[in-house]
């Protein structure tokens, strides 16, 4: 049984999404989907907490490179154990917001939902470069469709916005592994990686790693191609941008490790194509950006959003220092950063569900109201902002040691002065929350109190992000393990 | 007992000033009046030569000395304690009572430390305390209240600018020497005795850090007054006794404090403040018989200081008689007074008397020392100055201030006799100065050297003779310029002294630093503002929705013109990269060269499809760059030649070894084998030492790849 | 105090003020005297030359006080000053806008409301 | 095994009571006395712990085995944090008493948050005292600067969240930016991040960049309020005044101090610096925040600005005594962060029964307060003098040893503490004195010359007749000026405590 996990993690949710369809039931859907997401969680925690080595799963016995491979690794393992994780937490215990928000399209909402983590499984767990594609398409388009089930009219808007770009991205996607593909003459990761060598001084090479990188760049809302995600991640239902906010760039910023890793080598990449200096003054403009930007946003899901760009900042530049303790930080901070937007992004949903909508003013006061929900978002917030005794501190921390084993302290600085702005915007809620008088002119909250449903997933979320930043030794480990593994396999 | 001598001298009147405010009415004044008396005989339990240490941060203290020189000034300052307290019988207030007790307290136990931390701490104390006297007449008077409060505002931070130029000399003496006994110290050993002699400059009025005396002693209240002159001053000349005996520079400083003041004092029309400057000019010589240094002269200075306490208590107690009747202490205003107050005029004559040292009173008998002293010294001009001080004070303590007061043109006071208890303090004070004066041995007795002084005589002939000749031609002086007209009359007005520098131009310099300070402050805040407001907007411009096109997705278009844009700007990097020529791209496949070789290495030998397959991509490498070529080509031929050994290895493997039955042919076969493979092994090794030559040559020449280490 | 004072009786010392300056010349006249016969008969303890003349230390007295009076009158000119002089305030002549700043500078948006009002 | 227990229990009963607090917020009185007797639990926990420190065994608590990789979440009381924690744990009851009394007599809204952020407060102050490496103590430091943000933004009016705004923005922007990344490094070059007697970054450290990671630490404790990063704490002063003494006396400020001190001795080690002159920057700088913080209270007007400003001073002296690093300047400024600590709360303690009671607030109106309210005045004057300096406080014993410190660096630091002494006399003690020896302003029109912002009606009240403070304040306040008095005879034992920071 155990062998067949990966596969597992993958067909599970890929064929719950049919079922739902077919059992056209509201409330049976629900239950499988989560039932679905749960089960290719357990899978992908049980793979991630015993695997030794990576494994290798051949689609069909099938010989690799001559057959479709399925490859986890344990970066692979640990990313598959979050979107599956988040998923379920997204989806199960979903807000009665949540509920609302696809009244009568339920069954098209769940299933749309499950393809997407199955696409997004996929795209973490298959070893073959045109996979990655398919994989991505999938997840891709049911992104599109959820997107577009946004209650609001501007949600539509929004998903032909993503539509137009994600399908953009994926054109890229698709040219660099067809350059790929030519160069090497195979798809599989790691004969490609061993292939990739003799061709390396091949402009058609490089033109292959810059379509990708761009295509990928795009899905993961690198500055300045992040103009999908604030419309994207502010319209769509709320399990959505839940799930969307902790995954979906998660899961591309883990392909474009893999591509620079896995692939073409960080030796070349980083050498002899200078990708880092390409991608350093990037991520140090979206910290910033992102973040300024998230200050001033009058909606909480837009502000959030907007830090989230801000957060990939971080992403893309531990990957820019192209080194291993950089690796590492970047798939911490993957996580930290998962673990509590995710939180953050149901706990907004929350709130918008008691007031009825995602001004901030709205939120004026509540936090006396809400005292449950309140003390989450700022732990939450804390979390972001990178104070110590929460996850994002962990992982800032490994970044900043990366950083400063680089021999660039003013990098660091700059990582501390943006995490600054995430006060900023972080207190901005605070203050409005604890320190301001409720709205005078407010309409009545449509509930007194808030549903379990709504503050139980956000808080078992923020105490995870808050245990995780005292009791570290656990991801810090593995993912210094996976890190290893990942870099010492691309020497 | 014995616990009563591990509380320093003057504990009890500190102790007891704590519990003044428990009593009332009489009581409270009785008790104030035990205290000194308890205090003194607290005193008498010291022996002569009693030390009494303690222990502070690791520090030995000497919390108790008590030798003559400490203890004729422990004495004189329990009887000042007890005739100020007598004197300020009447007053009802507490507080007056608690500083009082309280500073001499703390004066008695600086006379007694034996170690300069301790002397820090009650010189201090007596600052704090003292202040509270002068403090205490804007209660009594709130139209002067505010400037009452502005002197004694500048006393306070005079005397513990003393106090903590005290701690800062201390501190560098400590420095210089690891020690904090209080002893006899030199000024040129370490700078830290200059401070330490500074800050007993201030509190002993060296000129021109003299001011403080006048400016505060005259404002503080009717007995205030009294308390104040007794002890402050007098403290720091025994400090300076104690630590600076026989510094020469003394002495100019001490005959400079006897002439200066006494022009001033001429023309000075606050009586009270011509007291404070007659003080200043006594302490002169204190401070010149200190600077002297002899036995004799250091007898003469504390003897003079003994009744000079005695003597300007007794001028200032009448004073404050005078005031207490009157309200009024200016000369302008007062005259004719003997007429109301005989009994108060007669002491004042007394008081004067003995400051002008006439002969059967106490000045004469303390002032001859110092006098003798300097002549022992043959120090002419010193002498000459002494001298013409002498007739200065004559002047204006011992005429001036009786003869303004209670004789002059009588301003048609009617007023009653000083109280009883004043009248009780004033006499027993005009007592012992007549008493001292008649019978100077018992002074002597009590000095610092004894011995010298009991061979002194002050009733000498010719020393009587010329000290009368100088005070009554002194007098023929004041009775002829009056009759002249040409004494300066009284005139209601103040007089520039030092003090005007720091209470004018020093005070407008810091008015127009803050003035300036703040304009400049408001200034930069604007621009600070400014410029904050000019970021915050443009921030808001660029970030805030809807207008803000950062903060804002931007269209489609926009975002795919990124995307090529980044795309092309990706290939223009890489394209550098690939195509560049020269160094750069040669080292660049260096490296990657190297990286190949160690990634052979790695491998270890068996694994010999693995070792192959490295080798078949180190032969297909694209390389610029002769060695590099040479590297390569030499690892193509071992890849070759590695081939050929390993086919060769298959053929013989595949024959198997020769027996009897093995055909000709076969044999032939194999022995062709075993020839080629032995022919490809030597190639092998011929071009793996030629690819490990390449190799090492191009490590030494290119850098170990930076990421090498991790 | 009161402002209509009226002189007490003239007292004895008062009625006898020119017996008292003319006691003290005599007591003067027969202090030189005393010197001369002093110098002749008895020895005279001196420390500095300039103690042996006759009649020194009266012409020291005399001219010690009168050089005194004379140079503090001088000295007066200097250093007299009207009775209020230092309560005189010292004001900055430097331009300082009033008010002066308070310590936390408001934001240039906010507005400081209007605080004084109409007694009507 | 006991004594980490003992190190538990401490730590945990501020957060125990913290939540009783909560629980009983409907009841005011159960609440009050909660928090008291907490408090004075956590200081009996506390105070427990000093005999082994002064034993020389020093209780360890370890709680988790690696906050960061390599880093454990632990606990270590040595000396200096016995200090700090004995000063916080210690006028926490007190406080809390004044509190009581301050919060009910001015109607305060909020008061179960206000108290129950206090115990936070004072938790985080315990584990910075008792932090055992650089990352425990940043942890706690940033719990104890979100602990006191409601604190300051208490009255929620815009001008209270504006203080907060620029009170969270410097203290948290400074150590974010400057001390985490002063950490970060120091992790880097030293590879630990223990508090280590004699240092850990000798030979990790280029001599050269040794004065700017100085800087980064110093100036990322935001809290020692070090100008040019002062601005906070005037700012704070919108807060009620028991925040004040809190802030001001022992927990905010005091941690920043302690922490620098701590950082110097444990992490730089005071050879190194004495060797490298790496701190001289910090000396020069220290003086003129003595010396121009002191020239800015005089112009302060509000007594609590005044008394904001003496305390940047005054915690210059603490930074000053850790840049001389001298051992008499170490431990003179251990020891002034007790006798400031005590000398401060007495005078804010006055300050706000001053508000509550007289509804003063300027310097000017003080005038004759004196008459109406003897034993606040008294205890100000006390609490001015230990400020100064002056005998017979505890002040004087933590100058003296400054100076001495002061004087093996520089005679021209000497001339500094001494100024600054005499301009405390000039900015505090006139307060006092004029209460007792002045009248009250008598007429309104004079109280409406200073326009502060009250009507005229306001003005009226303001002369209404009132005696002297409520009880819970009195006593308080009077508590702590005869612990500046007694600090004057037994600092002794203090400086043995600290003997052996610098004693190896």
């Amino acid at each position: 049984m155990s062998e067949h996990l990966p596969i597992l993690m993958v067909l599970v949710p890929l064929l719950s999404a049919p079922l739902v369809v077919f059992i056209k039931h509201r409330k049976a859907s629900r239950v499988i989907a989560t039932l679905a997401c749960a089960l290719s969680a357990c899978a992908a925690w049980t793979l991630a907490l015993q695997m030794s080595s990576a494994v290798s799963y051949p689609l069909g016995g099938w010989r690799p490179a001559i057959g479709i491979e399925l490859r986890v690794d344990f970066a692979g393992a640990y990313v598959a154990a979050i979107v599956s994780t988040i998923a379920t937490f997204a989806i199960s215990l979903g807000t009665r917001g949540t509920r609302e928000d696809v009244v009568g399209r339920e069954m098209f909402f769940y299933a749309a939902f499950l393809m997407c983590v199955a696409g997004l499984m996929g795209m973490v767990v298959t070893g073959d470069a045109f996979n990655v594609f398919v994989f991505l398409e999938i997840s891709s388009l049911s992104t599109y469709t959820l997107v577009a089930m946004g209650k609001e009219r501007r949600a539509l808007t929004a998903a032909l916005n993503y539509l137009f770009l994600g399908t953009l991205g994926g054109t890229f996607v698709l040219i660099g592994i067809g350059l790929m593909y030519q160069m090497t003459g195979t798809l599989n990761a790691a004969a490609v990686s061993a292939r990739i060598r003799e061709v390396e001084h091949l402009r058609t090479t490089h033109v292959a790693f810059a379509f990708l990188a761009v295509g990928l760049g795009i899905k993961l809302a690198v500055f300045p191609l992040h103009q999908w995600l604030p419309g994207a991640y502010s319209q769509a239902p709320h399990a959505v941008s839940s799930f969307l906010a902790g995954t979906a760039t998660k899961v591309m910023y883990f392909q474009l490790i893999r591509v620079v890793v896995s692939f073409f080598g960080v030796a070349y990449v980083f050498d002899t194509l200078h990708f880092g200096d390409f991608l350093l003054p990037l991520s140090l403009v979206a910290m910033f950006a992102g973040s300024l930007s998230a200050i001033f946003q009058p909606s909480l899901r837009r502000l959030l959003a907007y830090s989230s760009i801000g957060q990939v900042g971080y992403l893309t530049l531990a990957l820019s220092l192209g080194t291993e303790a950089g690796l590492n930080a970047g798939l911490l901070h993957l996580g930290a950063h998962a673990v509590t937007k995710t939180a953050l992004f149901l706990i907004a949903a929350a709130f918008i569900a008691q007031v009825g909508d995602d001004r901030l003013d709205r939120l004026s006061g509540l936090g006396k109201r809400y005292p449950l929900l309140s003390l989450g978002f700022v732990l939450g917030g804390l979390s972001l902002i990178g104070v110590p005794g929460t996850v994002g501190f962990v992982s800032k921390w490994a970044l900043l040691e990366a950083v400063l084993a680089g021999g660039r302290p003013w990098l660091a600085f700059l990582i501390l002065a943006s995490s600054m702005l995430a006060v900023v915007y972080v207190f901005r809620v605070v203050e409005v929350l604890y320190f301001r008088a409720p709205l005078a002119n407010a309409p009545p909250l449509a509930r007194e109190r808030a549903d379990w449903g709504s503050w139980v997933p956000a808080g078992l979320l923020v105490l995870v992000s808050v245990g995780l930043g005292v009791w570290s030794e656990l991801p810090s480990e593995y993912v210094a393990t996976a890190a290893q593994s990942l870099f010492g396999g691309a020497r | 007992m014995n616990a009563l001598t591990q509380l320093f001298p003057g504990a009890l009147m500190i102790l007891g000033a704590c519990f003044v405010p428990l009593f009332r009415g009489r009581a409270r004044s009785a008790y104030v009046l035990a205290l000194p008396l308890l205090s003194a005989a607290h005193l008498a339990l010291f022996s002569l030569g009693h030390q009494g240490s303690a222990t502070l941060f690791g520090y030995t203290l000497e919390l108790v000395r008590v030798d003559a020189l400490s203890r004729i000034f422990g004495v004189i300052f329990h009887i000042a304690a007890f005739l100020c307290c007598l004197y300020a019988f009447h007053v009802k207030r507490p507080l007056e009572h608690v500083a009082t007790l309280v500073y001499a307290g703390a004066a008695i136990g600086a006379t007694f430390a034996g170690d300069l931390l301790t002397l820090f701490v009650f010189w201090e104390l007596t600052a704090l305390s003292s202040v509270f006297l002068i403090l205490a007449r804007g209660l009594d008077e709130p139209e002067r209240r505010e400037r009452v409060f502005r002197v004694s505002m500048r006393y306070l931070v005079i005397q513990v600018g003393s106090g903590v130029l005290l701690l800062a000399g201390t501190l560098l003496y400590y420095q210089g020497t690891r020690s904090l006994h209080f002893g006899r110290m030199n000024l040129e050993e370490s700078p830290g005795a200059l401070f330490i002699f500074l800050a007993f400059g201030i509190k002993a009025a060296f000129p021109l850090l003299h001011n403080w005396v006048q400016d505060a002693y005259p404002e503080a209240s009717v007995s205030g007054t009294v308390v104040l002159a007794s002890f402050t001053t007098k403290l720091a000349i025994y400090a300076l006794a104690r630590g600076f005996a026989g510094t020469d520079v003394l002495i100019p400083i001490g005959a400079c404090m006897t002439a200066f003041p006494i022009f001033f004092a001429v023309l000075e029309n606050d009586l009270r403040r011509v007291l404070a400057y007659s003080l200043n000019n006594q302490l002169g010589y204190m401070v010149v018989g200190i600077g002297v240094g002899t036995e004799l002269a250091i007898n003469g200075a504390a003897a003079h200081a003994f009744a000079h306490i005695l003597y300007k208590g007794l001028l200032l107690m009448s004073m404050g008689a005078v005031l207490y009747r009157t309200g009024t202490i200016k000369a302008s205003e007062l005259g004719g007074l003997h007429k109301s107050m005989p009994l108060t005029t007669a002491f004042c004559i007394i008081g004067a008397l003995s400051i002008s040292a006439f002969p059967g009173l106490s000045g004469f008998v303390t002032k001859s020392m110092i006098v003798s002293a300097v002549g022992e010294a043959h120090l002419l001009v010193i002498f000459g100055v002494l001298l013409f001080a002498s007739a200065g004070v004559c002047d204006h303590s011992g005429i001036k201030i009786p003869f303004f007061t209670f004789f002059a043109h009588d301003q048609g006071w009617k007023v009653q006799e000083a109280p009883k208890h004043m009248l009780l303090a004033m006499g027993l004070a005009a007592a012992l100065c007549i008493g001292i004066g008649v019978f100077p041995s018992a002074l002597y007795a009590l000095l610092p050297f004894p011995e010298a002084a009991a061979q002194y005589h002050a009733y000498e002939t010719t020393h009587v003779l010329t000290m009368l000749q100088l005070l009554f031609f002194a007098g023929l002086a004041f009775i002829t310029l009056v009759r002249l007209g040409v004494y300066p009359p009284e005139l209601p007005a103040i007089n520039l002294d030092t003090d005007y520098f720091y209470r004018r131009p020093l005070k407008r310099f810091v008015v127009e630093s803050y003035a300036l300070a703040s304009w400049v402050r408001e200034r930069t805040w604007g621009m600070a503002l400014g410029l904050r407001g000019r970021a915050l907007a443009s921030l808001r411009r660029n970030h805030e929705p809807p207008r803000g096109r950062l903060g804002e997705p931007w269209t489609a278009g926009a975002t795919t013109l990124f995307a090529a844009l980044m795309l092309f700007t990706l290939l223009l990097l890489t394209s550098s990269a690939g195509c560049g020529g020269g160094e750069d791209a040669e080292a660049n496949d260096a490296r990657l060269l190297l990286d190949r070789v160690g990634a052979i290495e790695g491998v270890p030998e068996q694994a010999f499809e693995a070792r192959m397959e490295r080798v078949e991509v180190l032969r297909r490498l694209p390389l610029r760059g002769e060695s590099l070529i040479a590297v390569r080509e030499a690892c193509a031929e071992m890849h070759g030649a590695l081939l050929e050994a390993d086919v060769q290895n298959a053929l013989i493997h595949s024959i198997g070894a020769p027996d009897e039955d093995t055909p000709a042919e076969e044999l032939a076969r194999l022995e062709r084998a075993f020839t080629a493979a032995e022919a490809a092994a030597a190639r092998v090794v011929v071009h793996r030492d030629a690819c490990v030559d390449g190799t090492a040559t191009l490590r030494a020449r290119y850098a170990p790849d930076r990421r090498g280490s991790e | 105090m009161s402002d209509a004072r009226e002189p007490l009786p003239e007292s004895a010392i008062e009625r006898n003020a020119v017996n008292i300056q003319r006691a003290v010349v005599g007591v003067c006249v027969l202090l030189l005297l005393a010197d001369v016969a002093f110098t002749f008969l008895g020895h005279r303890h001196t420390h500095f030359g300039f103690e042996g003349y006759i009649g020194v230390y009266a012409l020291v007295g005399f001219v010690s006080y009168v050089g005194l009076v004379l140079s503090a009158k001088l000295l007066r000119k200097l250093v007299m000053r009207p009775e209020d002089y230092y309560d005189a305030p010292v004001v900055a002549a430097a331009p300082v806008s009033e008010p002066a700043p308070v310590s936390e500078p408001a934001p240039a948006t906010e507005v400081a409301p209007d605080t004084t009002e109409d007694p009507s | 095994m006991s004594q980490s227990l003992g190190v538990g229990v401490a730590l945990g009963l501020p957060v125990v009571g913290a939540a009783l607090v909560a629980l009983a917020g409907k009841r005011p009185n159960v609440r009050e006395a909660v928090t008291g007797l907490t408090g004075l639990a956590t200081f009996v926990a506390v105070a427990a712990l000093y005999p082994a420190v002064v034993a020389g065994r020093l209780p360890e608590l370890q709680l988790v085995e690696a906050m960061l990789p390599g880093v454990p979440l632990m606990f270590r009381v040595e000396p200096l944090g016995m200090l700090y924690a004995l000063v916080a744990a210690g006028l926490w009851p007190v406080t809390s008493a004044y509190a009581a009394g301050y919060l009910r007599e001015h109607h305060e809204q909020n008061q179960t948050r206000f108290f129950v952020c206090f115990a936070l407060s004072i938790f985080a102050a315990l584990g910075i005292a008792f932090a055992g490496n650089l990352a425990t103590l940043f942890l706690f430091y940033e719990v104890l600067t979100l602990a006191t943000f409601p604190l300051v933004t208490h009255h929620q009016t815009p001008e209270a969240q504006r203080a907060g705004r620029v009170y969270l923005g410097i203290l948290m922007g400074t150590s974010v930016c400057f001390l985490l990344l002063a950490i970060a490094f120091t992790y880097y070059a030293a590879g630990t991040l223990d508090f280590v007697p004699g240092g850990i970054l000798r030979g990790h450290v280029a001599t050269s960049s040794l004065p700017l990671l100085l800087a980064l630490f110093v100036y990322g404790c935001g809290k020692a309020a070090l100008m040019p990063l002062h601005r906070w704490l005037p700012n704070a002063m919108v807060a009620p005044t028991p925040v004040s003494a809190l802030l001001h006396a022992v927990a905010v400020v005091k941690a920043g101090v302690f922490a620098i001190l701590k950082i110097v001795v444990y992490v730089f080690g005071l050879d190194l610096l004495r060797d490298t002159g790496a701190s001289d920057w910090l000396m020069f700088m220290a003086s003129v925040t003595i010396l121009l913080a002191s020239l800015i209270a005089f112009k302060q007007d509000n007594l609590k600005a005044r008394l904001a400003y003496s305390t940047i001073s005054q915690l210059a002296y603490i930074v000053l005594g850790a840049a001389m690093v001298t051992p008499d300047a170490i431990l003179g400024g251990g020891l002034h962060i007790a006798t400031h600590a005590v000398g401060k709360i007495t005078l804010f303690f006055c300050a706000g029964a001053i508000i509550v009671t007289a509804h003063k607030t300027e310097v000017s109106q003080l005038d004759g307060l004196g008459k109406k309210m003897p034993i606040t005045m008294a205890a100000f004057l006390i609490g001015s003098l230990s400020i100064i300096g002056l005998p017979p406080t505890g002040g004087s014993w933590s100058k003296w040893l400054l100076a001495l410190g002061a004087a093996e660096q520089s005679p021209v630091l000497v001339g500094v503490l001494m100024l600054s002494s005499l301009l405390g006399i000039g900015y505090l003690l006139p307060i006092p004195l004029r209460a007792f020896f002045f009248d009250p302003p008598a007429s309104p029109a004079r109280e409406h010359g200073h326009g502060h912002g009250h009507d005229h009606d306001h003005g009226h009240a303001q002369d209404h007749e009132h005696g002297e403070a409520h009880p819970l304040m009195l006593v308080p306040l009077s508590l702590t000026a005869v612990g500046c008095l007694l600090l004057f005879f037994y600092s002794q034992h203090v400086v043995a405590l600290l003997r052996p920071l610098v004693t190896p």
